[in-house]
């Protein structure tokens, strides 16, 4: 068995909020991503999606649990095999508004990591290098680029330019948190599709974090969705499975809930019913499964009580509840 | 006055709203801001219409134009915003532009309510929900007292809403989805005819915002009141419009029902957009982007607006901006080739 | 190297031509720097006043003497070109070390978060909340400030916490900024991070805070010099609160020894405080690419 | 967090509750006990200062009272007993003695101001004249600023915001001493507008203090130009602080709704821009009260205004340190109840802070 490249283990945080107050964003999260695959991390606000990236990026550090990089716990590593990782590691924010410094130029702004690790010598080869990573990224003629601010340039330009800073180092994993959402409807799928080439030609991993179900499955065609609620893993698998066919109550509520764009689709479609219309607190959980407050299925004493694992079923596909569990009994992996 | 009355039957009513080439400019350092060029459309009494851009595209402008609330540095440089309020089987029209300040402060949330963007901070953080209704009824002479409250707590019971509590809290003590909420209960209020909702749903999980999408709907067909609804979404549009304006740079360029806006759209632009959304259902290899990036609206290219990005552009529409053409009589589409575009492109937008 | 050198003219020319946008910015810089000349330069042009002449006490401005004489009848010009000096000496002293120190404290504080930060706030606001000079004068009667320097340090050890709070808050805003958890990601060192991600983008607020614990000190050194507990030389403080005690007020003709000294307090606070105007046009890089 | 057991919704409101209450009280013990900490900072401080300095001012004390042809144990058991301390204890010793009779509200008595008074007692006398002059002005300049401010903020970058701003930060920036100054040079010699006479003194000489028409009119007639002096020293930071808080404040959606349900402008102004453009004000009320305070040291002493600046100012003159440590002690202690105060004020007037104030106002369910 291969190692994969990133692993999370039991991985849990909580963030103190006041004096003796905590909330759990990310509560026993386990999953991998192998070499050159693609997750999509799905959920709502507050679902612990960007914590979880962040935590696989090294930003944050675990509370509980441990996210290993090519089978060494990140924690633990120290000296060149901690550099390795900081660099294999990159991630693309959200905010084309935020992510790049307003004092510094385009060129600035790629060659400073070049320069800091030593990744192209002389003037002349680390502008060779940024125009070479600025043509990939579709930032053209670099030229016209190279000596521009961040605010002389458009919200998906800018984006563009964060990727081409975080490929001076030549990662193996991206985290792409919301990486889209904040660009022009019309030019999210060409930065999309900007990603998936990269992804491509480069061989990345790529943890996509969205809360647009289309969107994921868009992006993870051929790869895998986690969807969380309140922290948790509740159903993880093949992107179109997940979406065509969603296991747990809280997926299929979901995708029931979503505005389409299909107009076929959404016209037919019949809401489903939720009990409860509130969110519950990440400061006070529910017990037993996180979902039973709204569960339109809710059973019971099972649902309130008894914490459902995510289980592997035949199909591929990991469900955290208790019914789809009891319904698939024969069919688990 | 700007008011003049006329006797009509509500059967054969004029629109709720009529807008007439409205331009709407902001001074910026660089220049003039074009943010609405020459938008015109009507809004038919009952009637759901959506106004549909990405960010720059002019329909939140539009939106501010209608009620007169554009930011200081923006003007209305002309074009004609023509109100009617229909009673008891009369019209009585009112041309907004040419309000005084305390006509237009009558106007505004009595006639027509705007619901805005970022509903969180709607309300004032330091008065109760009660005070910030009571303020709406005074500032327009409206109940008083108990009256008020009975109104109110049956208003919260039609958007959701536990009515005691709600009534008696600080907004801080709601969460986003009862914001919203308790905003649209507010615009109802004084049962305006005409409501704006202004990305009401946007920055809301997805749950709220099908709870409330749901709720619009109940509304629109339990209350009688013409709806204007801007959003960037295309798929909220399918939910609550009956008719879409889809906006480019400032214009409204294509203006139909929301069925053959999916089904049959004749702008390369409206196209565009729609092929640019995935969805749930269709296979990855049907969605493809629009080249490009939308214009800078200081700096507006020559000819249609969109010509940049056009795989059908020509030298006409390098030169030359279309105006509206109607395909159908129901349907209008500002292009040249809309006659063609739907055909021409419908093999991918590459050409 | 040419290179450099060049670019480093187009940058101050660059930031010349961003003062010279602000008019109120432009005059306070020419006004602070003439005040600086006058204080520095003109004390070697121009001889000091060292003695009496009982001749012509208390005369009021003539040509012969601009700004009139003082109860001993020294040249009040003189005295007040050789009494610069000393306040902008501790002006600018104070300045810069309390700026450093809210600097200083302020960003260990929000850069390092936790018990620290927690801890330097209860000090922050400990200081903050205690009527601070009347303290200072306490103090200043029980420590003997021998020079200005010893003014300096004193001055900033009460300036700092309002500063403080402010560059903590700034630099709290900035640590969460997108880019500097980019450079994080990138290895790009902590040195990196605060220096070249960080400090650019703060220093309008540190530029400010340098201006304004200026002003304060000057405030301050006012004050503790009229109550008489900063014993030392000639300075604007002492030219006029000398003035003051000799009853200078209620005598038309030695009004003049009262309000030059005065007006030269005045017109540099008002200087630095014109001057501060431009300090966001000159760090705003939208401004300086022109665009 | 898992000891929480079923939660079925709707959430139960009581444990949210509870939860509440106990930040409540904790904020509550936490603020008093800081407070209690400063003044406790502040009196040790100076007591170490005055005590273990070299050439410290009791044994110069002695040394004076020894020049005055006591002998040398009639001049230590004198300066002893004006302290209350017992100059042959260590440090220690006499530190806790100190802090007992502080404890008791003894802070000694006067030794060369009028040797053998009670501190308390000259301290207490003076007090409130201060607080008259320096509360009446703060609440004026705070008030004329808000105005001001919200003015400025309306009117942006009209002539008049831009005359408001710049004479705003002018004005904040001229020591207070020298504005002291120029109003007795101008208004007292050179305009004669104001008789000199009431620019001296707190009161006319013979005038009784009283519920008196007599008294309440001097008393504003000698208030008036120090008065001033406050109000323009503090006036600039108010307006520049509210011109600026509100200028944010009218970029809030909740304004922007407001004008869009059609309120009126007044209501606008006073329930919607202004009250929540104070609230950041409020905070530094309690800040500036602390600066003014310390200003009165200056502005009494220009005014001979009867309050404890001037005691102060006399008390260094003379370098009676009894003195000195009880005004600093007392004016410590007033600005820190009005910090409180303030804060107080800020949690009435800001329902999202009121958790912290406890009471039933908040009903969260």
């Amino acid at each position: 068995m291969t190692v994969p490249l990133i692993q999370m283990e039991n991985v849990s945080r909580r963030f103190q909020v006041k004096r003796d107050q905590y909330i759990t964003a990310v509560n026993d999260v386990s999953l991998t991503v192998d070499e050159g695959e693609i997750l999509c991390l799905v959920g709502e606000s507050g679902c612990g999606k960007t914590t979880a990236g962040k935590m696989i990026a090294g930003l944050l550090a675990t509370s509980e649990g441990r996210v290993f990089y090519k089978g060494q716990d990140i924690a633990q590593l120290k000296g060149q095999a901690f550099k390795d990782y900081r660099l294999a590691v990159q991630m693309v924010h959200q905010d084309p508004y935020a992510s790049l410094n307003p004092s510094h130029t385009i060129y600035e702004t790629i060659s400073f990591p070049l320069k800091r690790h030593n990744l192209a010598q002389g003037d002349e080869a680390i502008q060779q290098r940024a125009r070479k990573l600025l043509t990939m990224v579709d930032i053209t003629p670099p030229d016209d680029f190279l000596n521009k601010f961040p605010h002389q340039l458009s919200g998906g330009q800018r984006q563009r330019v964060s990727v081409a800073r975080m490929l001076t180092v030549n990662p193996s994993f991206i985290v792409a948190d919301e990486a889209v959402s904040m660009v022009d409807v019309s030019i999210r799928i060409s930065l999309l599709n900007t990603l998936l080439e990269l992804k491509q030609k480069m061989g990345l991993a790529v943890v996509f974090i969205t809360h647009d179900l289309a969107l994921a499955k868009y992006f993870a065609w051929d790869g895998a969705i986690a969807v969380m609620y309140l922290g948790k893993i509740v159903e993880m698998g093949p992107a179109r499975r997940v979406v065509d066919d969603p296991q747990h109550p809280y997926t299929q509520v979901l995708l029931s809930a979503v505005p389409d764009a299909d107009l076929d689709a959404t016209l037919q479609r019949e809401p489903i019913q939720l009990r409860s219309m509130d969110v519950p607190s990440l400061l006070r959980l529910p017990t037993g499964c996180s979902f039973h407050p709204r569960c339109p299925y809710f059973e019971g004493e099972q649902c309130e009580k008894v914490i459902p694992q995510l289980t592997r079923l035949k199909s591929g596909v990991s469900v955290a509840c208790h019914l789809v569990l009891r319904e698939h009994e024969a069919d688990l992996a | 006055m700007s008011k003049s009355t006329n006797q009509q039957t509500s059967k054969s009513s004029p629109p709720t709203l009529s807008v007439r080439n409205l331009v709407i400019e902001y001074q910026a350092k660089r220049g003039a801001v074009r943010a609405g060029r020459d938008i015109s459309f009507n809004l038919q009494r009952g009637e759901a219409v959506a106004l549909i851009g990405e960010s720059g595209s002019g329909k939140t402008t539009a939106g501010l134009g209608i009620v007169r609330l554009l930011p200081e540095n923006a003007q209305i440089k002309q074009g004609q915003i023509i109100y009617r309020r229909l009673e008891n089987g009369r019209v009585t029209e009112t041309d907004v532009r040419a309000l005084n300040d305390r006509q237009l402060r009558q106007f505004r949330w009595k006639e027509c309510a705007m619901v805005f963007q970022a509903a969180l901070n709607a309300f004032n953080p330091v008065l109760r929900i009660s005070a910030q209704f009571g303020d709406t009824a005074r500032a327009h002479n409206y109940l008083r007292g108990r009256k008020l409250k009975e109104r109110a707590l049956h208003l919260f019971d039609l958007v959701r809403l536990d009515p005691e509590r709600v009534w008696r809290s600080y907004p801080h003590e709601l969460s986003g989805g009862m914001r919203q909420r308790v905003l649209i209960a507010l615009g109802l209020l004084l049962e305006p005819q005409l409501l704006i909702l202004d990305e009401p749903t946007t920055a809301l999980d997805i749950l709220t915002q099908r709870n409330i999408i749901d709720m619009l709907k109940d509304l629109r067909k339990t209350l009688d009141f013409s709806l204007i609804f801007i959003s960037h979404d295309l798929s909220l549009a399918v939910e609550l419009a009956d008719r879409v304006a889809t906006m480019y740079a400032g214009r409204i360029v294509e203006l139909c029902d929301v069925y053959t806006t999916f089904k049959n759209p004749a702008h390369p632009y409206t196209i565009g957009l729609i092929n640019a959304v995935p969805t749930l259902t269709a296979h990855k290899d049907r969605v493809t982007s629009i080249p490009g990036s939308p214009p800078d609206l200081i700096d507006l290219p020559p000819g249609c607006k969109f010509h940049p990005r056009c795989p059908l552009a020509d030298e006409r529409c390098r030169t030359e901006e279309p105006g509206m053409e109607n395909p159908t009589p129901n349907h209008q589409a500002a292009c040249w080739k809309w006659q063609s575009a739907r055909e021409s492109l419908a093999g991918g937008w590459e050409l | 190297m040419s290179n450099k050198g060049k670019s480093f003219w187009t940058e101050t020319i660059k930031t010349f031509k961003l003062i010279a946008r602000n008019k109120v910015g432009l005059l306070g810089l020419i006004l602070v720097t003439a005040l600086v000349l006058l204080s520095f330069v003109g004390p070697l042009l121009v001889p000091p006043e060292t003695q009496a002449h009982t001749d012509r006490i208390n005369k009021p401005p003539s040509a012969e003497h601009v700004l009139g004489t003082d109860f001993q009848g020294r040249d009040n010009l003189i005295m007040v070109i050789h009494g610069g000096r000393d306040v902008l000496l501790v002006a600018f002293t104070a300045g810069i070390l309390t700026t450093l120190i809210s600097v200083a404290v302020g960003s260990v504080s929000a850069f390092f978060g936790g018990r620290m930060d927690s801890m330097l706030m209860t000090v922050t606001d400990i200081w903050l909340a205690i009527p601070r000079f009347l303290l200072l004068v306490v103090l200043a009667t029980l420590i003997e400030l021998e020079n200005i320097w010893m003014l300096a340090i004193f001055l900033a050890i009460f300036g700092w916490p309002a500063l403080a709070r402010q560059i903590r808050s700034q630099v709290l805003s900035l640590k969460k900024r997108e880019y500097v958890e980019a450079a994080q990601l990138l290895d790009l060192g902590a040195a990196h991070i605060i220096l070249k991600e960080m400090l650019p983008n703060m220093m309008n607020y540190i530029m400010i805070a340098l201006i304004t614990s200026m002003t304060t000190a000057i405030y301050s050194q006012t004050g503790l010099v009229f109550l008489g507990v900063v014993p030392f030389g000639n300075n604007w403080g002492v030219m006029f609160s000398l003035a003051y005690a000799k009853n200078a007020i209620y005598n038309p003709n030695a009004a003049a020894s009262l309000l030059a000294p005065m007006g030269a307090i005045i017109l540099f606070q008002l200087s630095l405080v014109m001057f501060s105007r431009s300090l966001e046009e000159i760090f705003n890089p939208r401004l300086r690419t022109g665009v | 967090m898992s000891a929480i057991t079923s939660v079925s919704p709707p959430a139960k409101p009581a444990t949210l509750r509870d939860h509440l209450e106990r930040i409540t009280s904790n904020f509550w013990l936490r603020t008093v006990a800081q407070k209690i900490f400063i003044v406790w900072v502040v009196v040790t401080v100076t007591f170490f200062l005055i005590r273990a300095l070299p050439g410290n001012p009791i044994e110069i004390f002695v040394m004076t009272l020894m020049d005055a042809g006591m002998s040398e144990e009639e001049a230590r058991t004198t300066a002893a007993s004006l302290m209350r301390i017992d100059l042959d204890a260590p440090l220690s010793a006499q530190y806790v003695d100190y802090m007992g009779n502080l404890l008791k509200g003894d802070l000694g008595d006067s030794y060369v101001l009028s040797r053998g008074k009670a501190v308390n007692e000259i301290v207490f006398q003076r007090l409130p004249w201060t607080m008259f002059s320096v509360g009446t002005s703060l609440l004026i300049s705070f008030v004329l600023g808000m105005f001001l401010g919200m003015l400025a903020a309306y009117k942006r970058n009209s002539w008049i915001d831009h005359l408001l701003t710049n004479l705003g930060a002018a004005i904040n920036s001229i020591p207070n001493t020298l504005v002291a100054l120029i109003l007795v040079l101008l208004l007292g010699v050179t305009w004669k507008l104001v008789p000199l006479n009431l620019m001296r003194g707190s009161l006319s000489p013979g005038v009784e203090p009283g519920f008196t028409l007599e008294f309440l009119l001097d008393l504003f007639k000698h208030y008036a130009v120090p008065g001033t002096v406050y109000v323009l020293s503090t006036l600039g930071g108010w307006m520049l602080a509210m011109r600026s808080s509100t200028s944010s404040t009218l970029g809030e959606d909740y304004v922007t709704v407001a004008r869009a349900r059609g309120l009126s402008d007044m209501r606008i102004i006073t329930a919607y821009v202004g009250r929540n453009a104070s609230l950041p004000l409020v905070t530094g009320l309690a800040i500036s009260l602390g600066f003014v305070v310390g200003g009165s040291i200056l502005i009494e002493k220009i005014f001979v205004y009867q309050g404890v600046g001037l005691l102060l100012s006399q008390a260094i003159a003379k370098r009676d340190y009894p003195i000195m440590q009880g005004i600093l002690l007392v004016t410590t202690i007033t600005v820190i109840l009005s910090t409180a105060l303030a804060d107080m004020l800020y949690g009435w007037l800001d329902p999202r802070i009121r958790i912290a104030g406890g009471g039933g106002v908040n009903h969260v369910k």
